[in-house]
C-alpha cells in the first residue's frame, strides 16, 4: 500500500493548482492527482534543486523533464522552476499572507510609489518637487552597469516627494518619488 | 622581433579570460587586474598573477592608466593587452605603454589617435575617398552648433561618443525638440563610459545593414581583411547577435567591402587588428561608420570560419612577425553565430540584472564554442558592462548553425539573475531571421510586436510539469500551517484522490 | 525518402547524450533508454523521452534487444540509432529492427554480418584484394586450432574478439605457453561485452601505426572517404588520444588507403557511416585490420577538419537522402586531437575508478569542444565502459591544437574519482608525442618509461601553496583535540610567529 | 592589531608542515608562517571548497592560485587538494591515530592480505586454497567496467585462505585472499 507524501496547494503563473503525491511501488516512482486528474511519474533528486521526472501516465506518457529550481524569495516565498526554456514562478499557498498583500495594495490607492525596478546610481533628476507630470513623463534616471534607464510615472499627477538626490545609490524596489 | 614574456590584461571578463587563454597556448605568462568588486572574479582564477586595482568604479579601476601601468612594472610584465572598451581606444593610454617600454598589443598611438577618434577617422575616410554618412567631422563643442548641423544635414540624426564603442553614448534623434535631452545623456554617458565627453552627429540611414569588415595589419606593410561579420541585430545601438559571413553580402562586394577597410587602414598607418565598421543600404551602397582600433566582442566568428585565432595573430603581431598568410591563402568555411548574453531582465526594457548567479547549466557539445566570464555562485557585480558570456554555434550553413544555437540554447539555465537568454529564442525562430531579412531597426521591430504566444496546449503542459514538480520539491520544505494540518490527514483518504475522474484535455 | 520523426537511441554515456543533440537539432525527437543504474545519467535528462528497460547490468538492459524494440514500440519511435558498442555490431539487432519495421540507422543486416564480423571481413578482403595481416579467417573452434594457426604464422600473435571493437577481448600473445590464458580470457570477455564469445587471430606487426579511413555510403551507390584518423596512442589496445589528420599521410597515400575502404565497403554493399582501420608500417605498406560498421568514439576529429557533422549525416543517410557532396567537396581545414578521458586510476594500473563525481570544473573557450556524459553530483557506474568524456581542440596545426589541449586540461578538475587527465598532460608534452613519433607500442613505452620528475622547485611551491590554502580551509573546520589546544593558546602569542626569521629558498 | 587565525599542523605528501595564519589589514588578507618561513597572501572561498588564493610575498608574489578541495575521507580525514594540474593529499596531524595505525600495520606482518583495488566482480580464481604462490602470481581476476584486473600476490607464500567466490560481487579494500 502506498502511503500519503505530500497534499499541498501552489499559486502557479496566476492559477491555484491542488497536487496529492503518494509514492508508487517502485523507488522513485509516484502516483498522485493534479486538480482532479489522475496522474503517475518518476522523480529522483539529481542534486540540490535540481530534478528529473518523467512521465508514464497520459498523452505524454515517457516524456523526459529535467526541472531546475532557484532559492526561493526569503521575503514572498516565491521559487522559480525552470523546465528547459519554460520558466514559472510558484508559491506555497497560504491564504492569510495573500488577503495581507491585498489589504496594503488598496492602502496605495491615489498613491504611486515610484519604485527603482534595479539597484543602480541616479544619475538625473527630470522633475522637482511638487512639479505637476503628464503619465509617462520621465522623473528619475538610474545608471546600472553602464546602461541608463529613464524611469517614468505610470499616470499623471503631482510629484509629492522626491526621495533621493542626483549620485546616490539605490537599491531595487527602493521608492524614489511620490506622486499623487 | 621581440618576444614577449609576460602580459598584462587590462581588462576583465569574458576578454580578460579569452586572453589568459591565447597566452596560455602561446607559453606566455599572463597578469590580471581587478577591482575590488572582482577579486573573485574568473578573469583573477584563470590568470598566472593577479593585482589589485582599486575601488569597483571603474573610473577608480580599469581606467586608471596610472594603476595599471604600476602593476605592470610591479609584475614585470613586457606587454599589455587590453582588451575592449575600457582604456582600448585610449590613444594617451597606449602612448604611456610604450613610454613605459612596454609593447602594446594594438595599433601605435598615432594612428590610433587618427583612426580611432570617431571624427578624425571620418576625416581619413574623406582623404581616402571612402564614402560615409553625412554629418559633424569635428566634435560638436555645444548645443548650439548640434543644433546647426543637426538642421543642415536634415533629421533624423545619430548622436554617437567620439571616443566610444559598443553602443554606449549613441542616441538617435528624430527631431530638434528632442536633442537637448539626448545632447545631454550622451555626452554624459560618453564621459562615464570613456573618460572623454566629446560627442558628433551624422544622418541616421533608414533601414541600413551593419556589415563590419576585420582587417590585420603587420609591422611590415602587409594588410588584409579577414571578411565582414554582420551586426545588424542590435538593441539600442547595442549588437546583440553578430554572424559571419553576412547571408546578403556578393564575393564582389565582399572584395570591395575589404580593399576599402585595408586602404583606410594603411592610410593611417595602422597595424595589428582592427575593425572598420559600414553601413550598407539596400541598393548595396556601402557608407564608413567607424573604425574599432582593437579587437571586438564578436571576434569569434571570424575565428571559427576562418580558422584563425585572432588573438594569438594579435600577439605574434605585436611581436612583430608578419602576417602568416597573404589574402588568398585566408579561407573562409561555414557559418558562425554569435548570441551575446546579458545580465538584463527582459521583463524591465532589458535593463541590467546584476546579482549572484545561483545556478549556472552550460551548453556544450558538436559547433557550440561559449566564451564565458562567469560561474556558479560568482555575484555580477554592479559596476560594469552587463555582458556575461558569449554563446556561439558553427555549423556548415546558416540554416546548420541557427538550428545548433537553439539547441544550446535549451541546454543553458541560468538562475539568480535575469539574462536574455529567451530572446535569442524569439530572434532565431523567427521568420524574418532565418531568410536574413535583418536591418539596424529589425530588433525593435521585433521587440515592439506581439510575442508569438505559446501554443496554449504546449504551455498547458510544462504548467502541469512544474505543478508535479513543485509539489514533489516541497514535499521536504517547511509547509505553511494550512499546509500541515492538510497532510496530518492525508493518510487517512489516499483512495480519494485516485478515485476522481481523468480531466479531459489535460494529457489523458 | 522516408522523413524520420523520432529516433530511439539504444546506447548510453556521451555518445547518448551526442545523439540526442544531433536529433534536437534536425527537429527529431529523442528517446532515451536507461538501466536501473542510469535513472540520473544525462542521456534520460536530456532526450526528451526516456523509459527503463533493466536491472544495471549490460546484459539486462542494453544488450537486450527485445526490451530496446518494446521502449520503441511504446513510445512509438521509427528510427533506432545503436551508437557504438553495445549492439550497434550486432546484425540480428539490425535485422530485428527491420523486421519490426523501424529505420536502423547504421548499414543493413546482411553487409554488416559480412564486414562487421572480424573474421568474414578479412575474407572479404582478400576478396577485393586488399592486404592484410595473415592470421585465421575463420572464428576459432578450440585452443587447439589456435595453436596450429598461432605456431604456422608464428609468435607474437593477436587474439581478437570476431564481434568486437574497442580493444575488448584482445589479447597479444608472444609466446606458446602464453596462448591458454589469453584464449580463455579472451572468449570471457568477448562473452560478456559483445554477448559472442567468437575469436580469431593474426599476426602481431612491429611497431605499426594505427590510421584508420572514415567512409560514407548512401543508398544510392555512392561511398566517400571522409579522410583519415590516426590512434595509434593506445593502452591495452584501447585508444586513449586520436587525430585528424594523420601527421605522416601523404596525400597520395591517404588517396590510395581510402579508395581501398571505399572499395571494400562497395563490395560489401555497405551503406551509411564505416570505419576501415589499418595498420601502416614504417614502409608505408597498410594492411586491413578490420572494420567498424557504426559511428567511431572518435568521430569528433573528423568533423572538426571537415566542418560535416558525422551523425546528422547518419540519420539523413538511413532517411534515403544522397551523400549531400562529393569526394572532391570534401574539404579538409586544421588539425584536430581528441582525449578519452576514462575513470580509471592512475596510480592502479589505470584499474576503472567509478563513483560519485564530486566536483566538475570543465574547460571551454577557442578551440575546444567536450562531449561529455556526465555532470557534478553524478555516480558513475561501475557496470559499464569506463570513458565519462572525450575533450577535443582544433587548431590551424598540430602543434596549436596539442598547446589547446594543454591548456583545456589545466583548467579541467575532477574531484571524486579518479582519472586519466594527468596521462594526457605527459603524452602531450612528450618530444616523441610532438614530433608524431608513435606507433601502437608508443604509450606502453612511455608508460613503463620513468615519469619526469617535476622540477623540485616547481613542486616545492605548489606544495607551498597546498599546505596555505589546507590551513586557510581547514581554519573554521573540526580539529583534533591537540589542535584545539594549539588554538586556545594562539591569541597570546602571534607575535612569535610573524618574528621568526625567513627560510632561505623558500620563495623568498 | 591582528587576531590570531589557526595554527595547525598538517601531514600533506608525507612532510609535516607547520602553519599559522592571522588576519592582515585589508578584507581577505592574511599574514602567517609556514615552517618558520613568513608570508603573505590574499584568499576568498569562491564556492564550498574552492578558494582562490594569491601570493604577495616573496618571489612568487603577484602569483593567482585556485585551490580547489575535496571532501575529506570520513574514515582516515584525508583530503585532497587541486591546484591546477598539481594534486596533494593532506591530513590535519593528530598523533594519536597515527599510532593506531602503525600498530595495526605491525599486527599484519608476516600475512598479506590481498584486497580488492576496486568494487567490480570475481570472474576468476587462478589459485586454490592451500597452494603455494610465486611473488607477483595471479590470484584473483576482478572485473569491473568490462575491464580486468589480475590481481598478484605482492610475494611468496601459500594461499591460506581464499575468501570470495567466482560471481561474487566485491567493494574496494575487501579482502580477497591470505598469504602467508
Amino acid at each position: 500500500m502506498s502511503a500519503g507524501l505530500v497534499k499541498i496547494q501552489l499559486l502557479l503563473g496566476g492559477v491555484l493548482r491542488s497536487v496529492t503525491l503518494t509514492r508508487g511501488e517502485r523507488e522513485g516512482s509516484y502516483a498522485g492527482d493534479l486538480d482532479g486528474q489522475a496522474v503517475e511519474f518518476d522523480a529522483v533528486s539529481l542534486m540540490p534543486g535540481v530534478l528529473s521526472l518523467i512521465l508514464r501516465s497520459g498523452t505524454g506518457a515517457g516524456q523526459s523533464y529535467q526541472c531546475v529550481f532557484d532559492q526561493a524569495d526569503p521575503e514572498t516565498g516565491t521559487r522559480r522552476v525552470s523546465i528547459g526554456s519554460h520558466t514559472f514562478a510558484y508559491q506555497v499557498y497560504d491564504p492569510r499572507s495573500l488577503t495581507g498583500r491585498s489589504k496594503r495594495a488598496r492602502q496605495d490607492e491615489g498613491t504611486l510609489l515610484l519604485k527603482a525596478t534595479m539597484a543602480g546610481r541616479v544619475v538625473r533628476l527630470l522633475v522637482e518637487q511638487g512639479a505637476h507630470v503628464e503619465s509617462h513623463a520621465g522623473i528619475v534616471v538610474i545608471e546600472a552597469m553602464k546602461m541608463q534607464n529613464e524611469l517614468r510615472a505610470q499616470r499623471a499627477g503631482q510629484v509629492t516627494e522626491l526621495r533621493v538626490a542626483e549620485g546616490e545609490m539605490v537599491s531595487a524596489g527602493q521608492v524614489l518619488a511620490v506622486i499623487e | 622581433m621581440h618576444s614577449i614574456r609576460k602580459i598584462l590584461i587590462a581588462n576583465r571578463g569574458e576578454i580578460a579570460v579569452r586572453i589568459v587563454r591565447a597566452c596560455r597556448e602561446l607559453g606566455i605568462a599572463s597578469v590580471a587586474v581587478y577591482s575590488d568588486a572582482d577579486r573573485s572574479a574568473l578573469h583573477v582564477l584563470h590568470a598566472d598573477e593577479a593585482y589589485r586595482l582599486g575601488p569597483a568604479p571603474a573610473t577608480d579601476s580599469y581606467l586608471r592608466s596610472d594603476l595599471i601601468l604600476a602593476a605592470a612594472r610591479q609584475s614585470g610584465a613586457d606587454a599589455i593587452h587590453p582588451g575592449y572598451g575600457f582604456l582600448s581606444e585610449n590613444a594617451a593610454f597606449a602612448a604611456a605603454c610604450k613610454d613605459a617600454g612596454l609593447i602594446f598589443i594594438g595599433p601605435g598611438a598615432e594612428s590610433m589617435a587618427l583612426l580611432g577618434s570617431k571624427t578624425r577617422a571620418r576625416q581619413a575616410a574623406d582623404k581616402a575617398g571612402m564614402p560615409r554618412t553625412p554629418g559633424s567631422t569635428q566634435t560638436l563643442e555645444s548645443l548650439e552648433q548640434a543644433n546647426e548641423v543637426a538642421t543642415q544635414i536634415g533629421y533624423p540624426v545619430m548622436l554617437k561618443a567620439a571616443a566610444g564603442g559598443g553602443g554606449k553614448g549613441m542616441y538617435a534623434v528624430y527631431s530638434a525638440d528632442e536633442l537637448q535631452t539626448a545632447f545631454d545623456n550622451a555626452r554624459s554617458e560618453a564621459e562615464r563610459a570613456f573618460g572623454s565627453s566629446e560627442v558628433y552627429l551624422e544622418k541616421l540611414l533608414l533601414r541600413p545593414r551593419h556589415i563590419e569588415i576585420q582587417i590585420a595589419a603587420d609591422e611590415h606593410g602587409h594588410c588584409i581583411s579577414l571578411g565582414e561579420r554582420e551586426c545588424s541585430v542590435q538593441r539600442r545601438h547595442q549588437k546583440i547577435i553578430e554572424e559571419c559571413p553576412s547571408a546578403i553580402l556578393s564575393e564582389a562586394l565582399r572584395k570591395r567591402m575589404g580593399e576599402a577597410a585595408c586602404r583606410l587602414a594603411m592610410t593611417g598607418g595602422y597595424t595589428n587588428l582592427g575593425t572598420v565598421e559600414f553601413l550598407l543600404d539596400s541598393e548595396e551602397n556601402f557608407y564608413f561608420l567607424e573604425m574599432n582600433t582593437r579587437l571586438q566582442v564578436e571576434h569569434p566568428v571570424t575565428e571559427l570560419v576562418t580558422g584563425i585565432d585572432l588573438v594569438q595573430l594579435q600577439i605574434r603581431i605585436a611581436e612583430g612577425y608578419p602576417l602568416p598568410f597573404t589574402q588568398d591563402e585566408v579561407q573562409r568555411r561555414g557559418h558562425a553565430i554569435e548570441c551575446r548574453i546579458y545580465a538584463e531582465d527582459p521583463d524591465n526594457s532589458f535593463f541590467p540584472s546584476p546579482g549572484k548567479i545561483t545556478r549556472l547549466l552550460q551548453p556544450s557539445g558538436p559547433g557550440i564554442r561559449e566564451d564565458c566570464g562567469v560561474y556558479e555562485g560568482w555575484t555580477v557585480p554592479n559596476d560594469y558592462d552587463p555582458m556575461i558570456s558569449k554563446l556561439i554555434a558553427y555549423a556548415p550553413t546558416r540554416l546548420d548553425a541557427i538550428h545548433k544555437l537553439l539547441r544550446a540554447l535549451d541546454e543553458y539555465t541560468i538562475h539568480g539573475i535575469r539574462t536574455n537568454l529567451e530572446l535569442f529564442k524569439r530572434i532565431l525562430a523567427d521568420e524574418d531571421f532565418r531568410i536574413a531579412a535583418i536591418d539596424t531597426g529589425y530588433l525593435e521591430r521585433l521587440l515592439a510586436s506581439p510575442a508569438r504566444k505559446m501554443l496554449a496546449e504546449e504551455s498547458a503542459t510544462f504548467a502541469d510539469i512544474a505543478a508535479l514538480a513543485a509539489a514533489f520539491m516541497e514535499r521536504d520544505g517547511s509547509p505553511t500551517p494550512a499546509v500541515r494540518a492538510a497532510r496530518a490527514s492525508s493518510s487517512a483518504q489516499p483512495a480519494k484522490w485516485k478515485d476522481q475522474a481523468r480531466r479531459e484535455g489535460l494529457r489523458s
